[in-house]
């Protein structure tokens, strides 16, 4: 392939020179230039191997249809499958060739083209079963693995993308000459506008073909200079480029991507792509259309490439790949690829067409025949040949001769299909032209409108009415602008899917799909075997699964499947498009929500307290919670634990428990909400007391616990676990709103206006007394389950006696911007009674000492209160509640339900494992049925052993009896089973 | 005559151009009475017919589906099987699926290349530790092979794991050895080659309109191409179960939900086991084309358009780009939605109902594929029996009103 | 991405909304008699139809109030929201686009791509 | 008040700044009672602002007020105008100063720095001057107060200091 430069060119800065390496070797493009056109402007047109067979495969087109140049760029993190006719080259780029060992000149991988006729379509569903299953799995397996894949993985990378989002009523999807102009009439309207471009430079086809000559009277870049003046001036357009929209979800929901370093290398630290989500009234697609190839016998020599490509190569890049390539085409399309060449100075090799000399466009006739260019009418290309590149074609002519033409290029016209992905993402219908054969978009089902070829119209004569009709319901003003084409043509196409090989041979391959090396007969074969529906044709021969989703291939596919079934190809459908457009890339969707700010983390008005006194901390939903706290670095979480719990059951502890859930309930039919939400009952419950309560789902199963305040039979304070906070409130509200809207009863979340200190233990009483001198703490005055409100410094607090420890304890409420200087005082105060803050782990030892359970863990959604020997709290005489019906069903009354019970090891050095199951035998022998499992164990150092509390078949009346409990390592070990409390039965220290 | 598939086959027809493979199942029209009609041609339905007439001998079976073969959830689905459920009745009928699995490409003589690659199930705070502690240790005592793997045991199966600087990091996981991944087409159109051989018919694009009953027994279905009578019906449409059974006066306990799942562009081996996290509910593993196939969350609205909001792949890549930093410089190459029907227990329905001859195999929310030979299997039994085989008893249709509940929300691994 | 119309803050984008399934399902009143069946339907039973559905959401990142919803399952189309104490909508004002009994519509399903 | 960051055309400041929420039927009795004590009558329609010089009013939903002091008052005065509205059956006030930490945003920019955080459409037409909005913004629940010259932006004070850095990280990226 010897390509020329056209130095006459815009966009290429020929004076700037850029190097860069390909494969290790060295070479000079110009700024401006993809990876693609400086690989062409050095005549290397081999650029990788093929997925199956590893042929080489070469440039085949100059946009993102391409199926073939796909190659790793080393020096960004060596990212693999990225379009060379995409990427722009910067200076000291490196590039790899991808898919080929040891080289890309000769390939091990090639010796598959060999097997070839074996590996046709499914051949790995009829094979590599035998001789036994091991081999798939240490053989077959893994070489298909290794062989299958294009590039390398990539190196780590932690790249800054970011999210923009847009709320605009028109969205302009292509800035070429369909979408310039739909964006002039919107000018100054009160339409907020946002016109989008993949390209660097607006303009589309004015900017990469020959077709226009003149738009109102001016010179095309000219025209373009002043619109996109004109639009950038105007206030209500926002103008997009180097974004590509990748996906449009349903109520007109874009998302686009934005490479923010095109043509250099990116910056670290510095936002390299934007994901832009747009919220759009309506869309205009004019995203133009995508030249489809042909099929024959080795249409995927390199060199070989789409005729419009090779145009805006010679337009868009400056460089013609080839002085005369041949050209062979079935349509009108490629007409302008002729005049360009011939404007440049070219001339192609030869002009074939399958078409017959009278539908040849009269002045494409005359060009021809004043530059003397051979002729080919009523001609098809047979094959082409050549040691990995194309070397020479052989075209049979009108009489059925065979020509053999040597050439270095050969550029392919099947047809333009409009770019439909977009539409039918938007969910809209396609249909069939039977004239331009090609799908276009028919029925929308979202606000949006197709202009140009993306709306399949061709011919350039009736673009004013088409674009005045289409945008008339925004009353904006009337098109009329005057075009003058330079083959002014009316679009003619003739029907050519494949053209079969000159000889039968296993090996002649003839493509339909060039990334996944499918042939056109591998359908034949799909189809022999009954895969004759599209959706299943694609996935047994796996056609245009490839990375360019088949944009240049699958509707030929389609073509020669309606054929072979003799089918209308309405009938044979397509495959569903699906997002995105084209790959996008894993940073930018993921955009700044990861890393750092993956999930918040939800702090207590102390957090820095903990940090700085040596909390570890868990995480609890989004919460950070001190776990334990360390006295020194090498203090174990084991020895912390016990030192914390041991000081409560000793001295005093405290602990944060801000993050708990607290709801107010507040107005005239508080009390009927509150019996109807939880299990108890609260009439006769005493103003200033307290109750710890249940509530159910009304499948009968506890969904979360709490203790309630009754300030009032009209104001209640509600505390949740901390987990359940949001869906206890939700909850509340969901059936304050729609099942009894007539009771007048308010929720508000005061979660955060209050911290919660929890502090219990023998010396309590002696603390509180000193950190809160003015307030009485006898037990006559403050009785155990009651509160009282106070003033502390003139901070309104609250103090309520509860205790979750089993040890006297106080919960105190303070506003949460005081919280710290009340924590610090209580801290100084407490120091000389042994006060010392506990986390959740000690927490979790000491109330399960008292048998208490954790919602979520001694738990599981499949729990009744009755089960868990709760049966007191509910309000038998009440004739409603949550979940009320659901404790009467079969299932839940039967006797021999899963019940809490106690377990501690018979032999008291025996170590018990949390999440372990209860059993009858001795020995396992697996299946081995299981009575139930251990919810919450620990070491207790106030027992001297380990303890725990399990959920078991039939469990109450087990107790007293012996068991085993499975071990980790498939052992057992023998376990009494007692009632769930081992500390303080009859609550002595919670009411003295 | 029974098709025989090998190298040896696959060499003989190279020979002439590959042009005399027979085809995989005819197209019949339908016959007027079948003593079976299967609905939905998904591998649950295929397999039924396919068990139907190996090993219930019954033979005057069809299969009817609206679109094609394989089109539905089977097609849609991120392939992972494993058996590692928490609750017994779960764990035996996952794990009869698993040990068919095992056979099933010689069982069909075609290969749905199951790779026995393991599965893992991260757990990223204390509360993930239980839960997954405790499935290990009822999975070990019903015979399932399940371990606990720690933080650096994780590290030595997939290397490209960062486990510590996570907003939550990874703190261990569950391992199931004999789970992995399978190529979901290929067991649709095994069991439908092989079902065809037996003499069912396999009819597409033919839709279930109404199911006909008469005083309390089935009569036949209403469908696009005209009523075919039947002593038997089998439901098992997934989403579209719960409307056909509106249409003979059952009510199911169902909800269509759409679920979304993703693939990258092809690229060499980086990780050869399945990782499964529902705390960020992302699971991902790499099919043999080299691309990674990963699953995401479902919406949480009812839809039938197999699509879902962008925001449910945004959340499930922002966690994975944390988890595997190697995934940054990757791209989506594709994504889509399929149906998921779920049930308030997140269990499966195989069952009878009130009219006699009537039955349904639903409600396999995110669990569908994994049981695909196993529920297929278990259905055949309940339809020739008239009675629920042992393992599937559990999951009949009344469970609803008595409240035993097989309650499998955790072990879905997807929050839904 | 829905947009979803609640009825006291105007359209929102769904991220904002929780679904609340079906709608218009009356709670049984507790203290009456109902049998196993009954109550086992009230509790795990919401219809499920491929087509027009009346559901409820939830403005919860939001005003935090309940509302009803008319939509299309069959393509998403959102028809109608209502507050809860309004009248449930009449749906013969709305063109039904369902084609096929088991509710596959003319357009907008997005399950194909050529029009049958 | 603190300085969050300056950059060009966007100035954010954190403010510690007092609140009641007001829960109630939202009839004519109700709007008097309250024009009764804060001489300001409550505005009708939803996610509307009236203030005042002392006081800021927002409906958020039909049974919900929020009254913002963005001029610091003692809390003892604060709790006297508590105990004034609790005084009617009608009026339901809780003070929920301590739960919300306030940002304020000024300049051009603003908007363009809130739209990387959150889809919520900022445009005149959609978000008029004195309305408010409660929306998610950086997957964080927040209220957003529309007033002349600045916006005012509220969130639960555990997510304060989430919400500080993303509003820091978006000025950055």
């Amino acid at each position: 392939m010897k390509s020329i430069n056209l130095k006459k060119n815009q966009f290429i800065q020929f004076h700037q020179k850029i190097s860069f390496k390909f494969d290790g070797v060295k070479y000079f493009g110009y700024k401006g230039d993809t990876i693609a056109s400086a690989l062409l402007r050095n005549n290397i047109n081999l650029v990788g191997r093929s997925f199956k067979y590893h042929r080489p495969r070469g440039i085949y087109t100059c946009g993102i249809e391409e199926p073939n140049a796909l190659v790793q760029i080393i020096s960004e993190y060596s990212e693999p499958n990225t379009r060379a006719t995409i990427k722009k080259i910067y200076e000291g780029m490196e590039i790899e060739s991808q898919n080929r060992w040891p080289s890309l000149e000769n390939d091990f991988g090639s010796i598959n083209n060999l097997f070839s006729p074996i590996f046709t379509a499914g051949f790995y569903y009829k094979t590599f079963m035998g001789p036994h299953k091991k081999f798939w799995k240490n053989l077959y397996e893994p070489l298909i693995r290794r062989a299958a894949g294009l590039g390398k993985p990539p190196k780590d990378f932690k790249g800054i993308s970011n999210h923009i989002h847009h709320n605009v009523d028109i969205t302009i999807i292509g800035g070429g000459l369909n979408g310039l102009l739909a964006a002039k009439s919107f000018i100054n309207s009160n339409y907020d506008v946002l016109l989008i471009d993949f390209e660097e430079q607006l303009g589309g086809i004015i900017n990469n073909s020959n077709k226009l000559s003149s738009i109102d009277n001016k010179e095309p870049k000219d025209w373009l200079k002043e619109t996109i003046q004109e639009i950038e001036d105007s206030k209500n357009i926002k103008i997009l480029k180097n974004t590509l929209v990748t996906t449009y979800n349903y109520i007109n929901h874009l998302i686009a991507i934005e490479d923010r370093f095109v043509g250099s290398k990116p910056i670290e630290g510095k936002v390299n792509s934007t994901l832009h989500k747009i919220r759009t009234g309506h869309t205009i697609l004019c995203n133009g259309h995508i030249e489809r190839f042909l099929s024959f016998q080795n249409n995927d020599l390199p060199g070989i490439m789409l005729s419009s490509s090779f145009e805006k190569y010679m337009c868009r890049y400056g460089l013609a790949p080839s002085k005369e390539p041949v050209i062979f085409s079935n349509n009108s399309n490629s007409n302008s690829l002729v005049y360009g060449l011939i404007k440049a100075g070219l001339k192609p090799k030869a002009y074939i067409d399958s078409r017959s000399g009278e539908e040849i466009e009269p002045n494409l006739f005359d060009l021809i025949r004043k530059n003397d260019v051979p002729l080919y009418t009523n001609s098809q290309i047979k094959g082409a040949f050549g040691n990995k590149k194309i070397e020479k074609i052989l075209v049979e002519d009108s009489s059925g001769a065979l020509n053999e033409i040597k050439c270095d290029c050969l550029c392919l016209s099947g047809g333009i299909n409009p770019d439909v992905h977009l539409f039918t993402q938007s969910k809209g219908l396609l249909d069939w032209d039977e004239k331009d054969l090609t799908y276009k978009p028919s029925k929308p089902f979202q606000p949006t409108i197709t202009l140009g070829s993306a709306s399949g119209q061709f011919n350039f004569d009736n673009l004013n009415s088409d674009i005045n009709e289409k945008l008339k319901t925004f009353k904006v003003k009337k098109l009329d602008v005057k075009l003058e084409l330079n083959t002014n043509t009316k679009y003619n196409i003739e029907k050519l899917w494949e053209v079969s090989p000159q000889k039968k041979s296993l090996w002649a391959k003839s493509f339909i799909d060039l990334q996944n090396d499918v042939t056109t007969k591998d359908i034949r074969q799909a189809i022999t075997e009954g895969f004759d529906r599209i959706e299943h044709l694609k996935r047994y021969t796996t056609n245009s699964m490839g990375t360019d989703q088949g944009k240049i291939s699958s509707i030929n596919a389609l073509g020669i499947v309606s054929d072979l079934l003799d089918k209308k190809v309405n009938e044979v459908g397509t495959t569903i498009y699906r997002p995105p457009y084209a790959p996008l890339s894993f940073s930018a969707i993921a955009g700044r929500n990861c890393y750092e700010f993956y999930d918040p983390e939800r702090k207590s008005p102390i957090h820095s307290w903990h940090i700085k006194n040596g909390a570890i901390f868990e995480d609890v939903g989004q919460w950070k919670r001190p776990w334990y706290f360390q006295i020194n670095k090498d203090e174990s979480m084991h020895d912390a634990v016990q030192r914390e719990s041991k000081n409560v059951r000793e001295n005093a502890g405290i602990l944060d428990g801000s993050t708990l859930g607290k709801i107010e309930i507040k107005g005239e039919d508080a009390l009927e909400f509150m019996n109807l939400i939880y299990t108890n009952s609260f009439t006769k419950m005493k103003q200033g007391s307290a109750r710890y309560a249940l509530m159910l789902g009304e499948d009968g199963m506890v969904k979360d616990d709490g203790i309630i305040c009754k300030i009032s039979d009209q104001h209640f304070i509600a505390t949740t676990t901390t987990g359940g906070a949001a869906t206890v409130l939700g909850c509340m509200e969901e059936y304050a709103q729609t099942e009894w809207p007539n009771l007048k009863v308010f929720m508000n979340s005061i979660t955060e206006q209050y911290a919660t200190f929890n502090i219990s233990g023998p010396k309590t009483r002696e603390i509180m007394k000193k950190a809160f001198p003015n307030i009485n703490f006898s037990n006559e005055e403050f009785p155990f389950m009651t509160f009282q409100f106070h003033e502390f410094n003139g901070i309104p607090i609250r103090i309520l006696r509860a205790s979750f420890t089993g040890e006297l304890g106080y919960e105190i409420y303070i506003p949460s911007n005081s919280a710290p200087k009340i924590w610090d005082n209580i801290q100084s105060v407490g120091k000389e009674f042994g006060l010392a803050p506990y986390g959740t782990e000690a927490m979790h030892l000491l109330r399960a000492e008292k048998g208490y359970i954790i919602v979520g863990q001694d738990t599981d959604g499949s729990i009744t209160p009755i089960d868990l020997g709760l049966s007191w709290m509910i309000g038998k005489s009440k004739k409603d509640f949550l979940g009320k019906r659901s404790l009467a069903r079969p299932d839940t009354i039967r006797e021999d339900r899963k019940q809490l019970v106690g377990i501690i090891p018979s032999n008291k050095a025996d170590k018990l494992e949390e999440g372990q199951h209860i059993i009858l035998d001795k020995e396992i022998k697996s299946p081995v049925p299981m009575l139930g499992h251990i919810t919450s164990c620990y070491y207790s150092s106030t027992l001297g052993h380990d303890f725990a509390l399990a959920i078991i078949k039939n469990g109450r009346s087990m107790i007293g009896t012996k068991a085993y409990a499975s071990t980790s390592s498939m052992g057992t070990t023998g376990v009494d089973i007692v009632k769930p409390v081992f500390y303080d039965e009859n609550n002595k220290r919670l009411v003295s | 005559m029974k098709k025989k598939y090998s190298i040896f086959s696959l060499a003989k027809n190279a020979l002439s151009g590959h042009k005399d493979w027979p085809k995989m199942w005819r197209s019949p029209e339908p016959r007027e009475f079948y003593d079976v009609i299967i609905i939905g041609g998904g591998g649950h339905g295929l397999g039924t017919a396919y068990y139907l007439a190996k090993e219930h001998g019954l033979k005057n079976i069809a299969v009817i589906e609206k679109g094609w073969l394989g089109g539905g959830n089977t097609g849609r689905n991120t392939t992972i099987i494993r058996s590692n459920y928490l609750w017994d009745d779960s764990a035996h009928l996952y794990e009869h699926s698993l040990k068919l699995w095992e056979n099933l490409s010689s069982e069909l003589n075609y290969n749905v290349m199951f790779s026995q690659r393991g599965v893992m199930n991260l757990a990223h705070n204390e509360h993930d530790i239980k839960e997954i502690k405790r499935r290990v240790s009822a999975n070990n005592l019903n015979g399932i092979d399940s371990f606990w793997l720690s933080k650096e045991e994780i590290q030595k199966k997939v290397p490209i794991m960062n486990t510590d600087n996570l907003r939550y990091p990874v703190l261990g996981a569950s391992y199931q050895p004999r789970g992995g991944v399978a190529r979901h087409d290929a067991i649709a159109w095994g069991f439908a080659m092989r079902a065809d051989e037996m003499g069912v018919d396999i009819i597409q694009n033919c839709e279930a309109h109404q199911i006909r009953t008469k005083n309390g027994t089935i009569e036949g279905v209403e469908t696009s191409k005209g009523f075919l009578r039947a002593n038997k019906i089998g439901v098992v449409a997934s989403g579209h179960t719960g409307v056909l059974a509106e249409s003979a006066g059952i009510r199911l306990p169902l909800q269509s939900k759409p679920l979304q799942a993703l693939v990258s562009e092809p690229i060499k081996p980086i990780i050869d086991t399945v990782v499964m996290s529902s705390a960020v509910h992302a699971y991902v593993s790499q099919s043999d084309k080299g691309e990674l196939v990963i699953g995401a969350g479902t919406d949480n609205y009812n839809s039938f358009t197999q699509r879902g909001g962008f925001n449910i792949i945004e959340d499930t890549i922002r966690a994975m780009v944390e988890l595997y930093p190697v995934f940054g410089k990757m791209k989506m190459l594709r994504q889509w939605g399929g149906i998921v029907d779920i049930c308030p227990d997140a269990s499966p329905i195989i069952s009878k109902c009130d009219i006699e001859g009537l039955f349904f195999n639903c409600g396999w929310g995110t669990g569908g594929f994994k049981a695909t030979p196993g529920s297929a299997n278990v259905f055949a039994h309940t339809i020739a029996k008239n009675e629920p085989h042992q393992i599937n008893s559990a999951f009949n249709l009344d469970r609803f009103a008595s409240g035993r509940l097989v309650d499998e929300h955790g072990a879905a691994a997807v929050a839904h | 991405m829905l947009i979803i119309n609640c009825p006291y803050c105007g359209p929102r984008d769904q991220s904002e909304f929780s679904n609340g399934g079906e709608a218009h399902v009356k709670r049984p009143d507790g203290s009456k008699e109902i049998g196993d069946r009954e109550w086992g339907e009230y509790v795990f039973i919401r219809a499920n139809p491929k087509g027009l559905f009346y559901e409820r959401w939830v403005h919860t990142h939001g005003c935090r109030k309940w509302f009803n919803c008319v939509r299309d399952t069959s393509t998403d189309e959102i028809l109608v929201t209502y507050k809860l104490d309004e009248k449930k909508p009449n749906l013969n004002n709305f063109k039904s686009v369902v084609k096929t009994p088991s509710g596959e519509p003319e357009v907008g399903s997005g399950n194909f791509t050529v029009e049958k | 008040m603190t300085e969050v960051i300056r950059s060009d055309g966007v100035e954010i400041k954190k403010k510690v700044i007092q609140q009641i929420i007001l829960r109630g039927s939202g009839d004519s009795k109700f709007n008097n009672h309250i024009n009764k004590s804060l001489k300001l009558l409550p505005p009708s329609d939803n996610l509307r602002i009236i203030s005042n010089d002392n006081y800021t009013l927002a409906k958020m939903s039909f049974d919900q007020w929020n009254l913002i002091f963005e001029k610091e008052i003692e809390n003892k005065k604060l709790n006297k105008i508590l105990a004034d509205l609790n005084k009617s059956p009608l009026i339901l006030a809780t003070n929920i100063s301590d739960s919300q930490v306030f940002f304020e945003i000024q300049g051009k920019n603003s908007f363009d720095i809130l739209n990387k955080l959150t889809h919520f459409d900022f445009r005149e037409k959609s978000f008029k001057k004195s309305t408010a909005a409660q929306t998610l913004l950086a997957r964080v629940d927040c209220s957003i107060f529309n007033l002349d010259l600045k916006l005012l932006l509220s969130c639960n004070r555990s997510f304060a200091d989430y919400l500080e850095d993303r509003l820091i990280d978006a000025v950055n990226y």
